[in-house]
């Protein structure tokens, strides 16, 4: 099966193709499952002008947000971003445009762009600024606005294990939206913590079948935690039962 | 006496019931996962892809891989689904949740609220925010009576940029227990010590006095 | 977590409350992966009028196809019918009503459904019959139609293992319709094979969340093979490479 | 002469490059998995939910839960992936199968096909099929050139009910291959012994002969 096999080397064989203006589509939420190196290498490669949909944008020095420092993002489409210093100084000098989509749409948006949906219905937003000068249609007695789907040139994920086909699980909840934007690239490239032989994976439990993958590259993950919170109590996880 | 955030808190939790699916926003919402009274069981789900999210870890659980939609980190309990961000709103758009609780800047006698942006500020995004307030069955808003100038946030008509329309059910705020019914603020429940006269001075838009206002308990 | 045990003892708890005139949404892709003792037991309730929403009807004698029997479907949305004589006879007869939908706009209908989405464009159908008076938009110069979502009063799901919060996960191409049915019911009945305490399915692996769940039942299956087909030769299950 | 059904399944079969995912109707399309040639690897897709299908079991390996789109029996391959049926159809629409290979009652000039349907018949449903021709990338239709009449089933317009609109590129029959080009069916091989003017008897629509017709090998 050498046909399928997706596995590659070098970043610069992972992000080979990308150029000025294109659409990346990225999993992660937050700093939670975000593919760390491949971000990196479309910093070293100093791609400019880019769409970069995700649905945040880092923090400054990691994340999306080294892709800030040299102005490599011309827009952004996300639901909340703003969490570092660089992205509100270039979104206030217009050197940023940024598309506030909310959380689920954004979601089933790249959802719909990998299934060949090109667009649906939603009640998110209506009667909101989102729902500006988009469909309006009543089903059942309740408004929808009509959103349509996203894909992109690239699309760049995160997994924690992938086999060589390309099948990938996500592990807790890095998951997020790492699937959706898996299905939604022209090019999708995978960044694994681990890579296994086909057969590792149980084919039941595949998050991300193998043919939306185009390449897979093994990379080291710093995994750096945005909010650490801690519990100071003890406490059984069984119930949220009257603590 | 105005309530305490743990106060609005615990009254949150007594609307919930056994079985129940909730999804808490930041803030006091969150608080009301501490006062579920007991016998009552309720799940908690964070809309990045948990269902069933716990207290936050200790020290030597921490893990990068597992957080909350406030990208907090946390625990999950037994019995938790984990699943992609697309399933976790097909839940919230749905109508699979139960309840969601969340705070706002401004809600008025239609059910519309904002809670997500104010001009000329720095606009961060609404997050799951409009995703939550059109899919969830129950929507309860929390939020102080008015603001820091003692204008009023419960109004005849919302000033600041909408999170959604026509869907709020239900304020539960320092001062009361209200419904929104036929254009109108329904005050069902006073916080010990605060009179009728006190709330209406203290809200926007049309407010109707419910024939048996009861005192909150908390 | 009392409230979240969704075991009920017997074949009446699990669909008590199915009447006369209601839609059903059932799992299953032929005879693989079908709930076969719910079934059974809308068969025994004698309820009638039903719009079933199933890929397929079953066979004569198992599956959907024994609520022929006493005429209880009035309608059936399926992409694949007619595997039964009596089907036949139904049909040909006006007793019985179809409604054919491509099979991935059947799963994606009920995926909406369960989902919030009350409509969405597809190009599955455009320029068929199955496109006749429904709405055409273009996208990127291309036609698409508009498809509603599906939902019922009852879903009922066959699962593998079920634990008592109703988390499911099912077992090989057992798993076809059944997430989607078991999304879009407003009373969701799951048939499991076994069922374990909460803690026993791993929560990334599982293939339907409880929170779609309201029922869960111990079923015994027969599971019959509709189309037994047997390999006489000599191979390995690696590749279609030069076999 | 006209091909054996193996036959026009081994040219099938030429199409495919390394690596391809493809979806194989019942029939001829089916046949095409025994004929891929040496050093080329497929994937073959089902749509009831399996990436990866391998041969039918033996008789140690059946399992009542491990079936292919036409309900038969199957195994997986080793590296397959197993999901439901909204997932399967994302792939297909979305366009992530390379090739789907059907058969079909009739096409015509336009790329138009029509293959579930004889009005007058019983109408069992066209499953899969509609979802197919209008998601992957490159369409192969297979069939014999005309029906057992001797009627063509390359025409200048369907007459039956469509399964799908302008989306045919390749039609392979035990008679010859052709491409659908601006209004055409453009002749690009022909079977070993069988003549361009055979060929155009027998075909409906509109027939260019491409420059150089070769013939083909099987």
């Amino acid at each position: 099966m050498s046909g399928f096999d997706k596995v590659v080397a070098t970043y610069q064989e992972a992000m080979d193709g990308l150029a000025d203006g294109m659409t990346v589509i990225a999993g992660g939420f937050g700093l939670c499952g975000i593919p760390e190196g491949l971000i990196a290498q479309i910093k070293t490669l100093g791609i400019k002008e880019l769409t970069v949909v995700s649905n945040n944008c880092g923090v400054d020095g990691f994340g999306l947000g080294i892709l800030l420092e040299d102005k490599q993002i011309k827009r952004m489409v996300s639901s909340y971003v703003g969490e570092n210093a660089l992205f509100e100084k270039q979104l206030l000098n217009g050197e940023l445009e940024v598309e506030l989509t909310p959380q689920g749409t954004l979601a089933e948006k790249m959802r719909a762009g990998g299934a060949g949906i090109p667009a649906f219905y939603t009640a998110t937003g209506y009667g909101t600024p989102v729902g500006e000068g988009k469909e309006v249609k009543t089903f059942n007695g309740r408004p929808y606005i009509l959103e349509e789907a996203i894909t992109g040139e690239f699309s760049i994920v995160k997994a924690w294990k992938a086999d060589r086909y390309g099948n990938c699980i996500y592990r807790h909840t890095a998951q997020n939206f790492n699937p959706m934007a898996a299905s939604a690239g022209t090019i999708t490239v995978v960044e694994a913590e681990e890579i296994v032989e086909p057969g590792e994976l149980n084919p039941s439990e595949i998050h991300t079948p193998g043919i939306y993958v185009n390449r897979v590259i093994k990379g080291e993950f710093e995994k750096r935690i945005e909010r650490k919170v801690v519990s100071k109590t003890v406490h059984n996880t069984t119930a949220k039962e009257s603590q | 006496m105005a309530l305490s955030r743990d106060q609005i808190a615990m009254r949150v939790a007594q609307e919930f019931k056994d079985g129940d699916y909730v999804n808490l926003g930041i803030g006091i919402p969150t608080l009301a996962a501490s006062f579920v009274p007991e016998g009552i069981s309720v799940m908690l789900q964070s809309e990045n892809g948990l269902l069933g999210m716990g207290p936050y870890p200790h020290e030597d659980e921490l893990d990068a891989d597992m957080i909350n939609a406030g990208k907090e980190t946390v625990t999950a309990i037994t019995g938790a689904s984990i699943f992609n961000s697309a399933e976790s709103f097909a839940m919230i758009r749905g109508g699979h949740v139960d309840f969601t609780v969340l705070g706002a800047f401004e809600v008025d006698v239609s059910g519309n609220i904002a809670s997500w942006m104010i001009p000329g500020k720095l606009v961060k995004g609404m997050g799951g925010a409009m995703d939550l307030v059109a899919g969830a069955k129950n929507i309860i808003v929390t939020m102080t009576h008015t603001d820091k100038h003692g204008n009023p946030k419960l109004l005849r008509e919302c000033t600041l940029p909408l999170t959604g329309v026509n869907c709020i059910t239900r304020i539960i705020t320092d001062l009361a227990v209200l419904e929104v019914v036929d254009g109108a603020f329904l005050l069902k429940e006073r916080a010990p010590g605060v009179t009728v006269e006190d709330i209406q001075a203290k809200t926007g838009g049309k407010l109707v006095v419910s024939e048996n206002v009861t005192e909150m308990r908390v």
